[in-house]
């Protein structure tokens, strides 16, 4: 199971400031490992951000994006305590789903 | 190997002398950090515990004292005795091959393997080629080195000696002796002779 | 709404993760419907990345800015941003021109958030770095060279 | 001939340092937009979840490992290590004293760590752990017990391991670490012998490394340092591990943690 993620958001001049840390390989698929074998693509596809039950940003990924991925966006509105919930799948079908709240 | 089987014989009996040394003076501190400089480490690959032992040099170069003049004079002088001229006579070899050197920084680690050619590791420590900006500055900059030295047959001498042993011009260099060493071959020398040299080199651009 | 998701949960053994996600009320069915766009993703030239994102030919526009360092002390980690000052932004695509495919991510914004992200990208080498953006139905292009260096040792 | 020589030799390096200069600045900018958001975070949080967790042949947590202040506490602990521990009679760094822990309290032997592979089993256990604890003396000061003779000692020791040139490139940890304002490529070098430069260093690591996506704590920091200075390869937790650990948080001490750090 994938481990979890580290999700901050803050309030500022009426914006919700979120930056999210996502752990994962995002392996690209063009990597040797040691041995000379290539490591099969692994990367996180689709993400979606909810503040409460309201879609804030989505995203689709591909394996360009760095390993441990970071994001950060902003949306109007939000208050401390308000419930973000950040969502992600991979080509594989992994998934990971991980909430926090606005400080 | 026959190096290898005087060596072995003169390890242990330096390990058996420190060991003494530290128990008897008590804070010996030289003593206990060479002991520790073997008993803390362990072989791996190409990377042998003889790797730990120091050359006179070394140990001089080592010291929390700067050596004085007169020893830095004795090692330089002893250094220089080691340096071998191109068999051939001829000093330079192929400039575009003397750049794969120059950048390569492999070799010689416990990653690496036995009878892989090395790398010089030049721009670690240099700037060389102006377009290549990642290179280091613990050593002075190249760039230019034989349109601004000219080729004279003193300056040619003195770059292989000291590409050949660095220490026989400076006795604590932090230069590897590349050529003392085996780190390079007397072929790879030349190719980054020709790097230095060339005028048709980046180098000299 | 409790018993039609119950009803979904039900059933979900066919649903595969996704699916699970939008039954378990994580995902909105729209995201899960807008498919990865395998096309744009493994698009290996500028120009089919672009058609595959519907963008033909973007217009350069200043109104995209590209946040970038102009040097990157390692490929791995290559820190990018993008603002759109343009009204109605709807999407922010990051286009790197020479990794092997092009485009890196790409980005819904619906009312109410900043035409503004951030992320990091892997570069193989020295490369333009395009942000291209969909505003009112149009899109915008801008673009800007980011140099990749070796750091370390080498060894 | 030699005057000459220094003539052109200074002309050149003249030349090559405003574009260091140039390319200094925007590496700057780079680790500037990089530092926010720094992955080490992941890594803690595992770290966290690692250290309340049983495990091990005596299925324990570690809440109860003294990390110098006392049984279970933390806060601060990193900030006061190497330090002197009595109930094992040594210097010990966060690395070796963790060790300490796992096998007084979970029954899990030194050597599944310390023969181990880079970011495999326990040792990967291990850089999480020591995420997690060094989280804890973030913003911190430095501050070592140099009035014990033990960790004196071992200073003694590590400021001479620090000099000690061996192998076949004839190099020390000062080779690198023994100037101020030096590069390794694009790389800025630490002077390690200086307050300054020790802080910068000492008070960065362990440190997420985006290169390859990896946490290194010093153990590991210290074994590739001694890789490429093409030394035999150092035991992990060994004497002189601490002893060179000593000497850069001593020559650090007053300074403020920034662990975790985010390196290149």
């Amino acid at each position: 199971m994938a481990n979890p993620m580290r999700i901050r958001a803050a309030v500022k001049d009426g914006f919700t400031e979120v930056r999210v840390l996502m752990s994962h390989v995002m392996e690209t698929g063009q990597r040797k490992d040691s041995s000379g074998a290539l490591v099969p693509a692994h990367f996180i596809t689709e993400l979606t951000a909810k503040h409460n039950d309201k879609v804030v940003l989505s995203a689709q990924f591909g394996p360009s994006v760095s390993t441990n991925p970071y994001l950060s966006f902003k949306f109007e509105g939000g208050a401390k305590g308000d419930k973000i919930v950040v969502s992600w799948v991979d080509n594989k079908g992994d998934s990971r789903s991980d909430e926090a709240q606005i400080a | 190997m026959k190096a290898v089987s005087i060596l072995r014989p003169a390890l242990a009996a330096l390990l058996a002398a420190t060991a003494g040394l530290s128990a008897a003076a008590g804070e010996d501190y030289d003593a206990q950090v060479r002991e520790m400089m073997q008993s803390s480490f362990k072989e791996n690959g190409i990377a042998s515990k003889y790797r730990q032992l120091q050359l006179d040099f070394q140990k001089t170069c080592s010291a929390l004292v700067p050596p004085s003049a007169e020893a830095m004079r004795q090692i330089e002088a002893e250094q220089m005795q080691t340096v071998r001229w191109p068999a051939d006579g001829k000093f330079f070899g192929d400039w575009k091959e003397g750049e794969k050197i120059a950048q390569s920084g492999r070799g010689l680690t416990w990653t690496d393997k036995a009878g892989e050619s090395n790398g010089g590791g030049c721009y670690n420590c240099h700037q060389l080629a102006p377009q290549e900006l990642s290179f280091g500055t613990i050593g002075p900059s190249l760039h230019r080195y034989g349109k601004l030295r000219g080729s004279d047959e003193g300056m040619v001498k003195y770059t292989w000696g000291k590409l050949w042993n660095a220490k026989a011009y400076n006795a604590c260099s932090q230069m590897p002796r590349m050529g003392d060493a085996h780190i390079l071959s007397e072929a790879q020398i030349k190719h980054v002779m020709a790097y230095l040299f060339d005028p048709a080199s980046p180098v000299n651009q | 709404m409790d018993h039609k998701r119950r009803d979904t949960l039900k059933a979900g053994g066919g649903l595969g993760i996704f699916g699970l996600l939008v039954a378990a009320g994580l995902i909105k069915p729209e995201l899960a419907e807008a498919a990865w766009n395998k096309s744009a993703f493994e698009a290996k030239n500028l120009e089919s990345a672009l058609a595959a994102l519907g963008a033909g030919k973007p217009g350069d526009s200043a109104d995209v800015q590209l946040n970038t360092p102009d040097i990157a002390e390692n490929g791995a980690v290559v820190p990018v941003g993008v603002i759109s000052k343009l009204p109605n932004t709807e999407q922010i695509a990051i286009l790197i021109e020479k990794n092997p495919n092009l485009l890196a991510a790409k980005f819904e914004i619906p009312a109410g958030t900043a035409a503004e992200v951030q992320t990091r990208v892997k570069m193989g080498q020295t490369s333009d770095i395009y942000a291209v953006v969909k505003a009112d139905g149009k899109f915008y292009v801008t673009k800007k060279e980011v140099k990749v260096t070796l750091g370390g040792c080498g060894g | 001939m030699r005057k000459t020589l220094g003539m052109a030799a200074l002309a050149a390096m003249l030349a090559g340092g405003a574009q260091a200069q140039s390319t200094a600045d925007e590496i700057a900018k780079y680790r500037e937009m990089i530092a926010d958001g720094n992955p080490a975070e992941l890594f803690e949080m595992e770290g966290e979840s690692l250290w309340k967790t049983p495990r091990g042949p005596k299925k324990a947590t570690l809440e109860q490992c003294d990390l110098g202040q006392g049984p279970g506490v933390v806060d601060g602990a990193f900030a006061r290590m190497p330090r002197y521990f009595a109930d094992t009679g040594r210097v010990q760094d966060l690395e070796s004293r963790l060790l300490t822990c796992m096998e007084t309290l979970q029954g899990i032997p030194a050597s599944a760590v310390v023969d181990g592979d880079w970011n495999k089993g326990e040792r990967k256990t291990m850089d999480a752990l020591a995420a997690y604890v060094v989280t804890h003396s973030r913003g911190q000061k430095i501050q070592l017990d140099l009035a014990n003779p033990q960790t004196r000692r071992m200073y003694e020791l590590g400021k001479r391991a620090f000099h000690y040139r061996s192998g076949p490139m004839d190099f020390s940890c000062a080779t690198c670490h023994g100037e101020d304002g030096k590069r390794i490529r694009l790389q800025d070098l630490p002077n390690l012998t200086h307050k300054e430069g020790a802080i910068a260093a000492w008070g960065s690591w362990p440190a997420y490394r985006v290169s390859n996506s990896q946490f290194w704590t010093m153990q590991h920091r210290l074994n590739d340092c001694f890789r490429q200075q093409r030394t035999a390869e150092p035991v992990f937790a060994s004497e002189v591990t601490v002893a060179l650990s000593v000497y850069m948080a001593a020559t650090a001490q007053g300074g403020v943690l920034q662990t975790p750090g985010l390196k290149r």
